[in-house]
C-alpha cells in the first residue's frame, strides 16, 4: 500500500492446516494504531475472553507496528497478542531482533493463529507463500537448535520465532524466542503457542516497507535520530551499560526487591551490576534492527562450572535470577538467563518463583525432599539447576513451572508470591517507588513495568525528576506513562526510545509514514483507547479490579533497609485517583460516557 | 572524609576505579565535591554529570546517603563528614 | 605494407578488452583491428535479450565508432583474414591488403554449429544476422522448437511468452549435459517441465520439411510442426586461419599459460583458444565472456612485454531460464570428488559445490538467488577449503565469506 | 582522492540501518535484501561485518559486463551501472568477488553502491554509531582487500 502498511494479514488456522490472507482492518489501524492495539481489537472481536487460554478457542496474534522495520527510532519490534495462560488477562509481549521487521518485508502486517495442530507444526513463510510443515523433528529442541535446524532445512537468511521445551510443556511463563536471544517474554505466550501444537514461525521477507510521504520520513527521522544520539541516556548509558546500569541505582535507591521482596537492597548489588558485567562477560553491545541505542549485551561465560554465549542478562533478569533469590554468583546468572532462552521462559517469572520457592522452603513450608534439593537464598547453583528443571519439566520444576502465584498457593501461602493477577512484578519495590506500585496494581498484563515505566521520573528523573516517596499525581502520571506507552508499543517502537522522544516525534513518523494527520491529543486518545480496550476484555474475562492490588507484603510489611526504610505502598490512597483520572468509576469500570467517547462501546 | 562512589561510564572512563576517598572541608557541598573530585583526576568526568553552567544533566543521578539531591538542595546540598556521595550518570534500562 | 605494433582479429569480448588493456598501459603502441562483420563490436551473448524483446537491437552494441578512434585503433571491418604468415609476421585481408604486425592476437571467436542451412525457419543464433532473422521469425510464432539445449537457444525459448507451444529436443539423456551436473539438470528439467516445455529426451530431429510450417520428424518416429527453429547445436572454434598457418591446433588454437600459441609473437584468447582448464589442468574450449575478457587482458599484457600468467580459464555462466536464475561456475561435472547440496528445485534455492579430494571448492552450480555466486567464483580462483555447509544455508555474501575463511 | 565508506567495525552494533537507509533512498522502500550495502551478524563469533562496493580500482564487474554498461568515473572512482544500457544478464553478478553488485528483479538491472551519486552517502548519515564513514580512500580500507587477498593465498598454500 505504500504506507506503513501492506494491508494484508495472514490468517493461520492450525486445526484446518490453512492460510489464507485477508485485507487488514485499516479503519481499525488508524483508531488503534497499530500492533498490540490493532491486534487487540482483533482478539476482543474473535475470542470470547472467558476461554480457556491454553484451549484451541484462543488465539494466538503475531502483530508489527506501522513503523516496525523502518528506521529513525529504533522500529523493529512485533507483539504478540493473546490471552494469558499465566494471568487470564489480555497479554501483550513485545520482542525486537530481526524477526519482526523480516516478518514487515515479508508482506504481512498481523499473523492470526488459531485452532489447534494435531501434531507439532511449524510455519513457514516465504513471501507471499505461506505453509505449514511438519516440526515433529524440532519438538523437544531448544530455541536456538531450532533456529539452525529450520535455517539449515529452509533458508540460511530466515528469521525464526520459535518455543523451547518450556512452551511445550506449557509451562505457565513460557515465552517466544526469536532470533536466539530476543524474547516475547511474559505472560505465558509461548504457552499459547505450545498448546497448539505451534513449534516456531519462519520467515524470510524480500520485500519492503514503504512511507506515505518519503522526504517527511526521512526527515522526522534524521531529527529523531539526532535527539536519540543527543539523549545521554540513549546516547550512552544504554549502549555502554544495558538496562545493568540500573541494578546500582536502584539499590542504591532502596528499591531493589532481595529475597523475594523481603527487603530492598541488596548488599552484593555490586557483584550482579552493569559495571561489574563489562568487566567480566561482556564482549560488545549490539542493537536491535533499526535500532539508535544498542542496549543488548553480547556476553560470553568463561566460568568453570558453566559455558555458553548468547545475549543479555538485562537488568531484569540480573535482578530476577540475581537479588531477589539473593545470589550474587554472577556465572550462575548469566547461565540461567541463557537457558531461560533456550528453554523459551520468561526470566522475570522464573526468577522471582525460584525466589518464592527458596523463602517457602526457609520458612519451612517447602521440604528439601519436595523440592529435590535445598533450595537456600544466595545459592546461585541451586538456581541454574531449578530453571532446567523447569525448562525440561523434571521433578519439583513442574510446580515451578506454573509460576511463583500457583506454587505458593500450592503450598497455602499464595501471599508469598511477589504477584499482581498472579504475574510477578519486576525489579523495583512497590514501596520504594510509590508510582510503581501503582502501575504494577493497574497494568494491563499482571504485574509489570513496562507499562507505564514511573521509574523513570520517579528515580532516573527523566523527563523530570518526581519524588518516589510522594503519591499526590502519581495516578496521572500513571495513565499519561500507560497511555503514551500503548501508542509507542502499538507503533513498534522500542519503548527505550521515550527515554530520549515522545508522543511529537512518534507522532510525526507515524503520519509520515501512513500519510495520516494525526495530533499529538489524538495519538494519546488513541493510547487511551487501547489501554480501556485491554481493561474491557479482562473485565469479561472476570478479572475483577479487587485485583488491582499488590501483595500483602508490599502493602503492608514496612520495608526493613536503605533509605526508604519503613515505607508501605500506599496503593489505597492513589487508587481511586486513578479510577478517576481513567474516566472510570469508583470500581474501576470504565463509565459508558467513557468508553462511548473512545468509540468502544 | 567522603566517599565518592563512581558508577556507570564514569567508572569505565576512570579504567573501573569504583570510589574515591575525598577530605572533607567545612562548608562542603555536594558542588564543591563534584569540584575537588575533578581536580583529582586526569581524565574530565564531570560533564557527563552537570553542564557547563552547573546544572545536572536530565537523568543524572546524584545520591547523597543514598537521598536525591535534586529533592535535597541539589548541588548546594551541604555534605558532612563521613557522607557517602553516589554519582551515576544518565542511564536507564526496564 | 602497414605495420602495426599489434594487430588482432576479432572485434568481440577477447579483443575488445586487449585494446582496453594495451591503452591503459600504453598509448604509443599502434594497433589495427580486423573484423569481418562491418559493425562496431556487438553482443553476441545479449542477442537472446534481444529476440526476446527484453532489450533494443540498438542495445546490443557494445561501443560506437568513436571508441575505436579515441583507443586510436586503425579498423578493418567487413574483411575476414584470408591468411597469415607467421614467419613473416604478416596477414593477409580478403581484398588482398596486407598488414604487418609486430604481435597478433587471434581472438576470432567461434561459430554455431549449423544444421539443414538453407532453411527458411531454421536458424543458429550467433551473429547480427542470425538475430534480426529469428526475430522475424519468432514474433509471429504459436510454435517454436530448440534443438539442443544451450546457453543461447534455452534462453531464447524461455524469453518468449507462456502461450506460445514450446519444445526442446536434446540428444542427450538431460539437458545442459555439458554444464551441468545430473541432479542440478533434473532440477532444472522439472522446473522446464512445470513451465510448459514439451522436452524430448534422447531425440534428434531426423527430417525437416519445410511449408507453411516446419514439419519435423524426430528420432523417436514423433512428428512435430512447428513455425521455428533454433538450433543451438554448440559452437566450433574459427581455427581455420591458424591451421592453415601451421599453428598448433587441437578444438581450439593452443594457447599456453602466457595465451601464446605456438608462435611465440601470435597469442589466442577467448572461444577461438583452447588453453588450461583452471580446475583439470588439461586444455580446454571455455567458450565464456568472462574467460574470453580474462585471457585477452592476459595476452595484451604479454604482447606488451608485462609478463602475465594466466592460471587457467573455467566455466562461469549465469543466466535465466523461464523465472528462474542459474549461475554454474568452474567444475561441475558428476564425477567431482565430493559434493555437498542445500535446498531444492521446490524451494526455488538450490545449491551444489562440488569439492576436489582435498575438500577445496572446485565449482558450483547456484538455481535461485544467484545474487552471491560471484563469491563462488572467487572461491573456486582461490581453491578455498570447504568451509563447512552452513556456508550455502543463506546469502553468502562477503561478510560471511570473510568470516568463514578466516 | 577517491572518497570511499569506510567501515570500523568494532563500532558496529548490528542495527542495519545502512540497509534501510539505502534501500529507502534508491528504492523508495525499506527492503534490506534490496540494499547495496550489507550488514551480517554472527553472534555466536560476536563479529558485526559491513561490506559494500569498494568502488575498485579495476573492477570485475565492469570488466565483465557484455555490453559496457557499467563504467568507473576517473574523477570519483565511482563504478556505476548505467541502466539505460544494462541488460540485466547478470554476468557482472557473477564476476564479483564480494557479491557486492546484484540482480534486482523489480528493475531487471544489475544494481550496485554508487555513493549516492554526488550526495552524501545515506548509508553514513543514518549510521548511529559512526561505525560507516565518508572519507578519502585510506590503508585501512585497502588492507582491509589485501588482507582478504592474502588469507585466500594462504589458504591456497596450504594442503
Amino acid at each position: 500500500m505504500g504506507n506503513g502498511w501492506h494491508g494484508k494479514l495472514l490468517r493461520v488456522n492450525l486445526t484446518a492446516k490453512s492460510c489464507t490472507t485477508e485485507p487488514l482492518n485499516m479503519e481499525w489501524a488508524a483508531a488503534f494504531v497499530g500492533g498490540r492495539g490493532l491486534a487487540s481489537r482483533y482478539l476482543v472481536n474473535e475470542i470470547d475472553p472467558a476461554v480457556d487460554p491454553l484451549s484451541s478457542a484462543n488465539k494466538l496474534i503475531l502483530a508489527t507496528g506501522p513503523l516496525t522495520g523502518t528506521y529513525g527510532a529504533a522500529n523493529g519490534r512485533y507483539m504478540v497478542v493473546t490471552k494469558s495462560p499465566l494471568t487470564g488477562t489480555i497479554a501483550c509481549s513485545n520482542s525486537g531482533g530481526y524477526f519482526p521487521c523480516e516478518l514487515k518485508y515479508a508482506g504481512y502486517d498481523l499473523v492470526i493463529i488459531e485452532g489447534k495442530a494435531d501434531r507439532p507444526l511449524y510455519l513457514k513463510i516465504h513471501n507471499q507463500q505461506a505453509e505449514l510443515a511438519d516440526a515433529s523433528h524440532l519438538w523437544g529442541k531448544t530455541t536456538g537448535e531450532t533456529e539452525d535446524l529450520i535455517r539449515a532445512e529452509f533458508h540460511g537468511d530466515a528469521k525464526v520465532a520459535s518455543i523451547g521445551p518450556a512452551g511445550e510443556q506449557m509451562v505457565r511463563f513460557a515465552c517466544i524466542v526469536n532470533d536466539k536471544h530476543r524474547a516475547a517474554g511474559r505472560s505465558g505466550v509461548g504457552a499459547v503457542m505450545g498448546s497448539k501444537n505451534l513449534k516456531a514461525v519462519a520467515v524470510r521477507g524480500t520485500g519492503g516497507v514503504a512511507a506515505a510521504n518519503k522526504e517527511a520520513f526521512r526527515d522526522t527521522a534524521r531529527e529523531t535520530l539526532k535527539l536519540l544520539r543527543e539523549h545521554p541516556v540513549t546516547a550512552e548509558g544504554l549502549p555502554a551499560l544495558g538496562t545493568a546500569i540500573l541494578v546500582n541505582i536502584i539499590n542504591q535507591s532502596g528499591a531493589l526487591p532481595t529475597r523475594n521482596s523481603q527487603c530492598g537492597t541488596f548488599e552484593a548489588a555490586e557483584e550482579i551490576s552493569g559495571e561489574r558485567l563489562v568487566q567480566t562477560f561482556l564482549k560488545r553491545n549490539k542493537g536491535c534492527m533499526g535500532c539508535v541505542i544498542a542496549c543488548g549485551r553480547v556476553t560470553r561465560l568463561a566460568d568453570p562450572r558453566f559455558s555458553g554465549s548468547g545475549e543479555g542478562p538485562e537488568y531484569e533478569s540480573l535482578w530476577s535470577l540475581g537479588a531477589a533469590c539473593g545470589v550474587s554468583d554472577l556465572a550462575a546468572i548469566v547461565k540461567a538467563n541463557y537457558l531461560c532462552d533456550e528453554y523459551g521462559m520468561d526470566t522475570i517469572t522464573m526468577g522471582s518463583t525460584v525466589a518464592c520457592a527458596m523463602e517457602l522452603y526457609e520458612r519451612g513450608i517447602l521440604t528439601e525432599a519436595e523440592a529435590g534439593m535445598p533450595l537456600k537464598f544466595g545459592d546461585g547453583n541451586a538456581v541454574v539447576k531449578l530453571v532446567e528443571m523447569t525448562g525440561k519439566g523434571e521433578g519439583f520444576g513442574c510446580q515451578a513451572g506454573l509460576g511463583s502465584y500457583r506454587l505458593a498457593e500450592k503450598y497455602g501461602a499464595p501471599e508469598l508470591s511477589m504477584s499482581v493477577k498472579k504475574q510477578e512484578f519486576p525489579a523495583y519495590d512497590g514501596r520504594a517507588i510509590q508510582g510503581m506500585g501503582l502501575e504494577y496494581a493497574t497494568s494491563n498484563r499482571g504485574g509489570c513495568h513496562v507499562r507505564g515505566y514511573l521509574v523513570s521520573p520517579e528515580i532516573l528523573g527523566v523527563p523530570e525528576k518526581l519524588d518516589p516517596q510522594v503519591i499526590e499525581g502519581k495516578a496521572a502520571w500513571a495513565k499519561a506513562f500507560q497511555d503514551v506507552t500503548a501508542v509507542v508499543d502499538s507503533a513498534g517502537v522500542c519503548l527505550f526510545t521515550t527515554f530520549g522522544i515522545g508522543i511529537p516525534q512518534v507522532t510525526k513518523l507515524i503520519n509520515a509514514a501512513t500519510g495520516s494527520a494525526f495530533s499529538e491529543e489524538e495519538m494519546m486518545v488513541a493510547g487511551d483507547r487501547i489501554y480501556n480496550l485491554e481493561r474491557l476484555f479482562n473485565l469479561k474475562a472476570g478479572i475483577d479490579p479487587s485485583q488491582d492490588t499488590l501483595p500483602k507484603r508490599i502493602l503492608g510489611e514496612p520495608l526493613p533497609d536503605g533509605p526508604m526504610k519503613g515505607s508501605v505502598s500506599r496503593l489505597p490512597e492513589m487508587l481511586p485517583e486513578y479510577y478517576a483520572a481513567r474516566g472510570w468509576d469508583p470500581k474501576g469500570i470504565p463509565t459508558p460516557e467513557k468508553t462511548s467517547s473512545l468509540g468502544l462501546a | 572524609m567522603v566517599l565518592v562512589q563512581l558508577y556507570g561510564t564514569l567508572r569505565l572512563m576512570l579504567a573501573g576505579k569504583a570510589s574515591v576517598e575525598l577530605p572533607w572541608c567545612e562548608g562542603d557541598t555536594v558542588g564543591s565535591l563534584l569540584e575537588r573530585f575533578q581536580a583529582g583526576e586526569r581524565i574530565p568526568v564531570t560533564h557527563k554529570l552537570i553542564d557547563g553552567s552547573k546544572a545536572l544533566h536530565t537523568g543524572t543521578i546524584i545520591l547523597l546517603n543514598r537521598r536525591n539531591v535534586l529533592h535535597l538542595q541539589k548541588l548546594d546540598t551541604p555534605v558532612n563528614d563521613g557522607d557517602v556521595l553516589a554519582l551515576f550518570p544518565p542511564g536507564a534500562g526496564g | 605494407m602497414p605495420h602495426f605494433d599489434i594487430v588482432i582479429i576479432g572485434n568481440s569480448a577477447a579483443g575488445l578488452q586487449a585494446i582496453r588493456t594495451i591503452r591503459r598501459h600504453c598509448r604509443r603502441t599502434t594497433i589495427a583491428l580486423i573484423d569481418r562483420e562491418d559493425s562496431p563490436a556487438y553482443s553476441r551473448v545479449l542477442t537472446p535479450y534481444f529476440i526476446g524483446g527484453k532489450t533494443g537491437r540498438d542495445n546490443l552494441f557494445i561501443v560506437d565508432g568513436s571508441f575505436y578512434r579515441e583507443m586510436g585503433v586503425a579498423t578493418f571491418f567487413g574483411q575476414a583474414a584470408a591468411a597469415l604468415d607467421p614467419e613473416r609476421g604478416e596477414v593477409r585481408l580478403d581484398n588482398g591488403e596486407t598488414l604487418h604486425f609486430g604481435s597478433l592476437l587471434l581472438a576470432l571467436g567461434s561459430e554455431a554449429r549449423p544444421f539443414s542451412p538453407g532453411l527458411k525457419r531454421v536458424s543458429t543464433l550467433r551473429h547480427m544476422a542470425d538475430a534480426d532473422k529469428l526475430e522475424g521469425l519468432l514474433k509471429p510464432a504459436a510454435c517454436v522448437t530448440a534443438l539442443g539445449a544451450g546457453l543461447v537457444s534455452v534462453p531464447v525459448l524461455s524469453h518468449l511468452s507462456p502461450d506460445v507451444e514450446r519444445h526442446l529436443i536434446v540428444s542427450s539423456g538431460r539437458i545442459f549435459s555439458r554444464l551441468l551436473d545430473a541432479e542440478s539438470a533434473a532440477i532444472l528439467e522439472e522446473h522446464f517441465t512445470a513451465a510448459g516445455v514439451h522436452l524430448h529426451k534422447r531425440n534428434d530431429i531426423v527430417e525437416v520439411s519445410e511449408g507453411d510450417r516446419l514439419h519435423l520428424t524426430l528420432a523417436s518416429g514423433e512428428k512435430l510442426a512447428t513455425d521455428a527453429l533454433v538450433v543451438g547445436k554448440g559452437v566450433i572454434p574459427n581455427t581455420t586461419l591458424a591451421r592453415q598457418a601451421g599453428l598448433i591446433v587441437k578444438d581450439g588454437i593452443v594457447v599456453d599459460e602466457h595465451c601464446r600459441t605456438s608462435y611465440p609473437a601470435i597469442y589466442a584468447a577467448g572461444d577461438a583458444a583452447e588453453g588450461k582448464d583452471f580446475v583439470t589442468g588439461e586444455t580446454t574450449v571455455q567458450g565464456n565472456w568472462i574467460t574470453a575478457v580474462e585471457q585477452g587482458e592476459v595476452a595484451a599484457l604479454n604482447m606488451l612485454g608485462l609478463d602475465r600468467l594466466y592460471e587457467g580459464s573455467m566455466k562461469n555462466n549465469i543466466t535465466e531460464v523461464f523465472g528462474i536464475d542459474v549461475a554454474v561456475v568452474g567444475y561441475c561435472s558428476d564425477d567431482a570428488p565430493r559434493t555437498v547440496t542445500h535446498g531444492s528445485g521446490a524451494s526455488r534455492r538450490f545449491r551444489k559445490l562440488f569439492l576436489n579430494e582435498k575438500d577445496r571448492i572446485i565449482g558450483a552450480v547456484v538455481i535461485g538467488e544467484t545474487n552471491d555466486s560471484g563469491l563462488y567464483y572467487q572461491m573456486v580462483r582461490a581453491r578455498s577449503p570447504f568451509p563447512g555447509k552452513q556456508l550455502l544455508h543463506g546469502d553468502n555474501r562477503y561478510g560471511a565469506f570473510m568470516l568463514q575463511i578466516a | 582522492m577517491q572518497k570511499l565508506i569506510r567501515i570500523e567495525p568494532s563500532k558496529c552494533i548490528g542495527c542495519k540501518s545502512c540497509e534501510m537507509a539505502c534501500s529507502f533512498r534508491h528504492r523508495g522502500e525499506f527492503a534490506p535484501s534490496k540494499s547495496r550495502i550489507v550488514n551480517e551478524v554472527f553472534m555466536e563469533e560476536a563479529q558485526f561485518i559491513t561490506v559494500t562496493c569498494m568502488q575498485c580500482n579495476d573492477p570485475w564487474c565492469l570488466k565483465a559486463c557484455p555490453k559496457g554498461a557499467i563504467s568507473k568515473d576517473l574523477t570519483s572512482g565511482i563504478v556505476e551501472v548505467d541502466e539505460l544500457k544494462c541488460v540485466g544478464c547478470r554476468t557482472c553478478v557473477s564476476a564479483c568477488p564480494f557479491g557486492m553488485i546484484k540482480y534486482l528483479d523489480e528493475s531487471g538491472k544489475a544494481d550496485k553502491c554508487n555513493l549516492c551519486g554526488t550526495d552524501f552517502p545515506e548509508c553514513v548519515t543514518f549510521c548511529p554509531t559512526h561505525c560507516l564513514k565518508y572519507s578519502e580512500e585510506d590503508l585501512p580500507l585497502r588492507e582491509k582487500v589485501l588482507r582478504f587477498a592474502r588469507t585466500m593465498k594462504d589458504g591456497q598454500g596450504e594442503v
